[in-house]
């Protein structure tokens, strides 16, 4: 009894979310079912990935919200490739390759220029977003070839490779973070830069380090989504960063840095995916969905800030 | 060119595609009559769309303004200003004014709108739908919102449920948001809807949402044509879709016609003539209502 | 005046006060005493409505009297200065001094009268500042005063000073007990916490020892000496404060040289030398450069001409991880700003500068860093219960201990200690001079800076003088006296 | 020449905006009019009201991403109350109260139970908009009276009135900043909370307050902007706090918190300003309007970075 009270206080975002699940899978007709489940890991997919690498930067004490724009602007790259020289590999290295010099332009600026990350990565969104613009002449772009659209949709062991992908990236996330020098770097990084950097810890580049992971993530994320939908287009839109940081502040890393683990994101997105999948199955109306869904974040967020607050 | 008539065009947003495709047709009529057009981006943001109309105003320099406005009734006030101001208003693609129901210019003064009115559009997925239930009772529809609640769907939507009303055998069991950003947001709808277990038999939505659905029913092991799908925009891969037997039907979507039937509308006003309420489907082979007999004589105008 | 009767304080599982009764007088200076987490501060800090007790009764002037938050205690005339500095450091001086107590008319802040009424304090207590410094950019001596300044300015009846000298050079101090003496003439009570047994014997009243958040004992300063506090204190009995003092090395090369090093502003011409297994003192009032040098030897801060020499080699670039892969090591001034991550385990706060050594292809070799930093806080006599918890569950000489298992890990040749002992009891005071003295013997160059004179005197071989950013005496042998080198430090003058 | 530098220094946001203006008025003709100027004020009108308290509710160290959805809801209910009563006062103040409601509602999440002020907020957002829809009906509202629409358009003096309220909000909330206990508060709240916290600030009571301001301006904005465009319709539209919140951080106000001013916030929001009224004016391609725009951001935000690190 004891032990289980003090694995709920640290844990406590797995705990609501656990609930959550339990809650659903016994009200809710069809949630409960392998299908489903296939699919919300497919769908929660794009998100995990760029969600683990937000993780870190977030940790690092930066904010990123250039993962919308890098997210929409790569896959136009690697689609543009793809139409002009009918290769798939040259088009995912033209994306990755894109998105990590999308994330070291950001992290120059971040960390040697020390401008907010916040606005600068605001700035940078524009300019990304323009290049998506350039890239595909205004107009949406469908891949030529049948091996575009295997990239996130191959079945493997009744699981998408998009799925597979994510739990690759989720774990590659989480070693950099608990189990090699660079995590601790991150952690010292966010939580006191200055004793880190009497540390010897080079401050600067641990932070554009994790900006040019977080683009390369979000590149993969993007080139995943559009071979999943088939089709890319150039947008403004900054919905997927928002569902992005959402998932990783529901998890409970804090924005203030020096603080987080990429198992909390992973929650806090299954959290944000049964809910949704909750109120689709359950066939409620998304006006009440909004109240509703404002209200559940509330709840799950301060249980787990309390739980936080109390495991210390 | 110096002595060329100047023309704004304000855009929702350069980034969408749909208007992309009109906007190639407008510079091509704008080239021919000695026009030039500057575009003015709002990023889809309504306080950037009228911030852009006072500064066209304000600038003195624009003969006309072709506007695609984002916020309806809002954007009345902007258009009596540009009117006020001399010059020609020609809307584009989103009606100006609070009825969703016509293609009419709702602003006296207004020389022209070229749009297919949303309610109008969702009386042709009616009436589609109603097509695709024939002989099946009951036939049970799944119908996805881009984004429900906002005015624009609500009047689709009512279009749609007037049309259908009289078809006792025709109901809506199942609802998804799409949220008007790709396929995304179709599969997820789809995936989620095909988990409550309902039988349905035709699928309708905005061709980006549907061809989520296609790709969500496919990956769920569903035979193409299995579940009617019927979509909105006239785009490629829904010509396709249909052409092959994977859709049952699209209602056709003209951009690049109505770009053109815009500015050309703009050239009349110009020349002294109101062409009042353009709708580009009136002019396409059965007013753009397709199924797989008639998909032949449609080119799609743009890729979705 | 204010007595609290059998008021407990525990956090989560941690008894931080058992039972405590006690009584503090107007016009009198009633001093705190005991190790590190002894429950000086949480004593406080219930009478300042920083925290609330478990239990007990608190009564002013007989009337039970409940302070909920810290405005409560306000409004009884009862503040205080924290022991860990909680000052604005995006705002000015004034700012940080008028908080809560601006002069308003017509509900509008009067700024003029404002800054009247805290330059007036200023003068009226003698501690000159600039109000409109930032005072994130002011040098820690300069935002204590800030600190100080903030209590004095409120109409109090009971003032506690929580170590307030901790961070005051010698000079300082003196001036701030004669302060609170007439303070306590003035009629207000003051509670007095500090870990410098002398300071305490000459400016309290009445002393209470507290150990284990147990009320040992309670009475008149006269009846206590030296060596009754610190066998109240700790339970133990020690001959001296300092540890025998190792041999001084004989002319080896010199493991550090510094020769004519310069920055703008900060200090010119500094030349200095430490050998293996000598102590050298870099002594100075605050403000002298002390720190400045340190950091610029230590690759933290830029130079504008001189040579650095480490081991008979140039350090050239001014990259930190150079010098920490050389054999420097250095334990700042600060230890929550520029040392620790409150908020981390005690294993990372430990190896973070030599997590090379753990590391492989395969990542962290967690294993063997557990067992070098189990070794390591063994060696420096650091308390913990397991190396997971947070640093921040430590007390204030723990901490400290944490920076010297740190330096320890990596071996250095070099440790430069900045302040090493602020705010830590007498217990672990003793412990780090033997550590210092150990590492010496064992070979390590130590440059050690403190403002404490004592320290200087009963630890190092020779001492190098600040005054002004430049050396104004190298004193050794016979020349080392506490006059010499406070003379030497107040000749920039 | 040395106080230029000086003065230069402090108030990089403000000579990067200057600099700005000189260049559009030299440059570019119809920029340097009366009317013009006019236009712009009456469009910043409604970013300056929130700007100025979102500056507030930033320097006091939070984030309130709700600001949107009071804008899209508030006028909603004015609007149903104005078509339910025909009375305009009673409309405004119900929006108004509506307004004060949810920043109460923000603040005592925030402030009591100390839930991460950007997530709360962004959950918030939901319910309101969620408001939104539910007032409305779903659709879009307009005035049935002739007196709504003067209020953001009675011309005063050659100037809107909106852009009259936006001086005076402006106004009031720099003497609440500078001249007040509370704005003294603020600072020391966002620059240590727990210091405020021992020096006797009521830091909760702060906070709150400072939402509930932020959200009655949000309000007071969103309300004057449905009087210009004669209609208010319900979304999800998060654009509203991006402007505002953009122009917060180009003035330089720190979203770390402790720091700010609302006089930067405004030249933040005039060189915004300026600058699409100049590309709008210049007529340059949207596609490289979102590249340059995103470069001079940098810039702006860069220069004022490197002298407010330098005018220390
Ligand atoms: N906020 C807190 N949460 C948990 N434990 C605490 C807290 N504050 C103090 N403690 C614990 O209470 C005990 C007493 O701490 P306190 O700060 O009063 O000691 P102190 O006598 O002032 O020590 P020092 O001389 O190091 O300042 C310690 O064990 C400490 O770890
Ligand atoms: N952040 C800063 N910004 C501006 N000036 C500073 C800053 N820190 C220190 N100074 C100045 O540099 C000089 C040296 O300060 P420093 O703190 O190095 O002295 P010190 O001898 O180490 O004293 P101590 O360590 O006892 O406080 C002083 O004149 C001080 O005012
Ligand atoms: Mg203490
Ligand atoms: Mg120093």
């Amino acid at each position: 009894m004891q032990t289980l009270l003090r694995f709920a206080r640290a844990y406590g975002i797995v705990l609501v979310t656990v609930l959550l699940f339990v809650l659903l899978a016994t009200t809710t007709e069809g949630f409960a079912t392998l299908r489903n489940f296939r699919n919300i890991l497919d769908q929660q997919s794009t998100v995990l990935i760029a969600a683990s690498f937000l993780t870190i930067a977030t940790i690092a004490g930066n904010f990123d919200v250039s993962v919308s724009a890098v997210f929409v602007a790569t896959p136009l790259v690697a689609l543009a490739v793809e139409n002009a020289t009918g290769s798939v590999p040259l088009a995912v290295l033209a994306a990755v390759l894109t998105g990590a010099a999308m994330g070291l332009f950001n992290g120059i600026i971040v960390a040697r220029f020390r401008i907010n990350s916040f606005i600068a990565t605001l700035a940078t969104s524009f300019m990304f977003f323009g290049v998506g613009y350039l890239v595909s002449g205004r107009s949406l772009l469908r891949p030529i070839g049948q091996d575009y659209p295997m990239l996130a949709r191959t079945q493997i062991l009744g699981l998408t490779s998009s799925t597979w992908v994510s739990f690759l990236m989720v774990i590659v996330a989480t070693i950099l973070l608990t189990r090699t020098r660079f995590g601790r770097n991150v952690f010292a990084t966010g939580g006191n830069p200055e004793a880190a950097r009497i540390a010897g810890v080079n401050v600067p580049r641990v932070q554009a380090t994790t900006f040019v992971l977080l683009s390369t993530a979000a590149a993969i994320a993007g080139v995943l989504n559009s071979s999943r939908s088939l089709s890319a287009q150039p947008s403004d839109d900054f919905s997927f960063v928002f569902s992005v940081l959402t998932a990783v502040i529901v998890g409970g890393t804090s924005i203030a840095g020096g603080q987080g683990a990429v198992w909390r994101t992973v929650a806090g997105a299954f959290f944000l995916a049964f809910l949704s999948n909750g109120f689709n199955l359950h066939q409620i109306d998304p006006i009440w969905q909004r109240l509703i869904e404002g209200m559940v974040i509330l709840i799950a967020v301060g249980v787990d800030a309390w739980t936080q607050r109390n495991s210390k | 060119r110096a002595d060329d008539i100047q023309v704004a065009y304000l855009s929702a947003s350069s980034a969408n595609t749909w208007l992309a495709a009109s906007a190639v047709e407008m510079q091509k009529v704008a080239a021919a009559n000695g026009i030039k057009i500057t575009e003015f981006d709002a990023q889809f943001d309504p306080a950037k769309q009228t911030a852009q109309m006072q500064d066209v105003i304000a600038s003195g320099k624009y003969k006309g303004i072709v506007f695609v406005a984002l916020t309806g009734a809002g954007a009345i006030p902007d258009v009596q200003a540009a009117l006020d101001a001399g010059m020609q208003v020609v809307g584009l693609n989103q009606v100006i004014g609070a009825d969703l129901t016509t293609s009419d210019p709702q602003v006296k003064g207004m020389a022209a709108s070229a749009m297919a009115a949303p309610y109008r559009s969702g009386e042709r997925l009616g009436k589609l739908a109603i097509k695709a239930c024939e002989g099946i009772d009951p036939c049970s529809v799944v119908y996805i919102f881009g984004i429900k609640g906002i005015p624009l769907d609500v009047a689709m939507r009512q279009g749609f449920d007037d049309t259908i009303t009289a078809h006792a055998n025709i109901s809506v069991v199942a609802e998804g948001e799409g949220k008007y950003l790709g396929p995304d947001g179709g599969i997820a709808a789809t995936q989620d809807i095909l988990q409550l277990n309902k039988p349905f038999q035709v699928m309708v939505g905005a061709d980006q949402s549907i061809q989520g659905a296609a790709i969500a029913l496919k990956d769920a092991g569903m035979a193409p044509g299995s579940v009617k799908l019927i979509g909105l925009g006239g785009s490629a891969p829904a010509l396709a879709g249909v052409a092959d037997g994977s859709w049952y039907g699209d209602v056709f979507g003209a951009p690049r016609d109505e770009g053109r039937l815009a500015m050309q509308a703009m050239v009349d006003a110009l020349n002294g003539k109101m062409d009042g309420g353009i709708d580009p489907l009136t002019s396409v082979p059965d007013e753009g209502l397709i199924t797989k007999d008639n998909v032949s004589k449609f080119t799609a105008q743009w890729n979705g | 005046m204010l007595t609290l009767s059998g008021v407990s304080k525990h956090f989560g599982g941690v008894q931080a006060l058992i039972d405590i009764d006690i009584a503090f007088e107007a016009g009198r200076v009633h001093a705190l005493v005991g190790e590190n987490g002894a429950g000086k501060s949480t004593l406080g800090k219930l009478i300042l409505g920083i925290h609330r007790p478990s239990a007990g009764k608190v009564r002013l002037d007989g009337h039970e009297v409940a302070i909920h938050q810290p405005a409560d205690a306000l409004g009884l005339g009862l503040v205080g200065i924290a022991q860990e500095l909680s000052l604005m450091p995006r705002s000015s001086v004034l700012d940080n001094i008028a908080l809560g107590r601006e002069v308003t008319r017509h509900g509008l802040v009067d700024r003029t009268a404002t800054l009247k009424a805290v330059t007036g304090v200023m003068e009226r207590f003698d501690m000159r500042l600039d109000p409109h410094a930032i005072v994130g950019t002011l040098p820690v001596a300069e935002r204590q005063k800030v600190e100080i300044l903030r209590a004095l300015s409120r109409d109090a009846r009971l003032i506690i000073f929580d170590e307030p000298t901790a961070r005051l050079a010698t000079y300082q101090a003196k001036q701030l007990l004669t302060l609170i003496r007439s303070l306590a003439a003035a009629g207000k009570a003051v509670i007095y916490v500090s870990h410098f047994l002398e300071e305490i014997l000459e400016v309290a009243d009445t002393i209470t020892i507290l150990r284990n958040g147990r009320l040992i004992r309670t009475g008149p300063a006269a009846a206590e000496t030296r060596e009754t506090l610190v066998a109240g204190v700790t339970g133990q009995n020690y001959q001296s404060q300092f540890p025998k003092r190792s041999v001084p090395p004989g002319g080896s090369a010199p493991v550090l040289r510094v020769r004519d090093l310069s920055s703008k502003g900060l200090f010119e011409g500094v030349d200095l030398n430490v050998h293996a297994g000598e102590i050298v003192g870099l002594a100075g009032l605050v403000g002298a450069g002390r720190s400045e040098v340190a950091h610029a030897i230590y690759g933290a801060a830029p130079v504008d001409s001189g040579t650095i020499e480490f081991d008979g080699k140039a350090l050239t670039r001014r990259s930190i991880r150079q010098r920490i892969d050389a054999g420097m090591a250095i334990i700042p001034e600060s230890r929550r700003d520029q040392a620790l991550f409150l908020a981390r385990p005690i294993l990372e706060n430990v190896s973070l500068p030599h997590l090379k050594r753990f590391s492989n292809w395969l990542g962290l070799r967690k294993r063997a860093e557990k067992q070098a930093v189990t070794a390591s806080c063994a060696d420096t006599s650091v308390k913990y219960t397991a190396l997971g918890d947070h640093v921040d569950t430590l007390s204030g000489g723990n901490q400290q201990k944490i920076l010297f298992a740190r330096a320890a890990l990596g071996r250095p040749r070099l440790l430069i200690a900045d302040e090493p002992t602020r705010g830590v009891d007498v217990g672990a005071k003793r412990s780090i001079y033997e550590m210092i003295v150990r590492l010496a013997e064992q070979g390590e160059a130590i440059l050690l800076i403190s403002s404490e004179i004592e320290e200087i005197m009963g630890l190092c071989h020779r001492v190098v003088v600040l005054s002004r950013g430049r050396v104004a005496a190298q004193l050794s042998g016979q020349d080392l006296t506490e006059q010499a080198v406070m003379q030497a430090a107040f000749s920039g003058g």
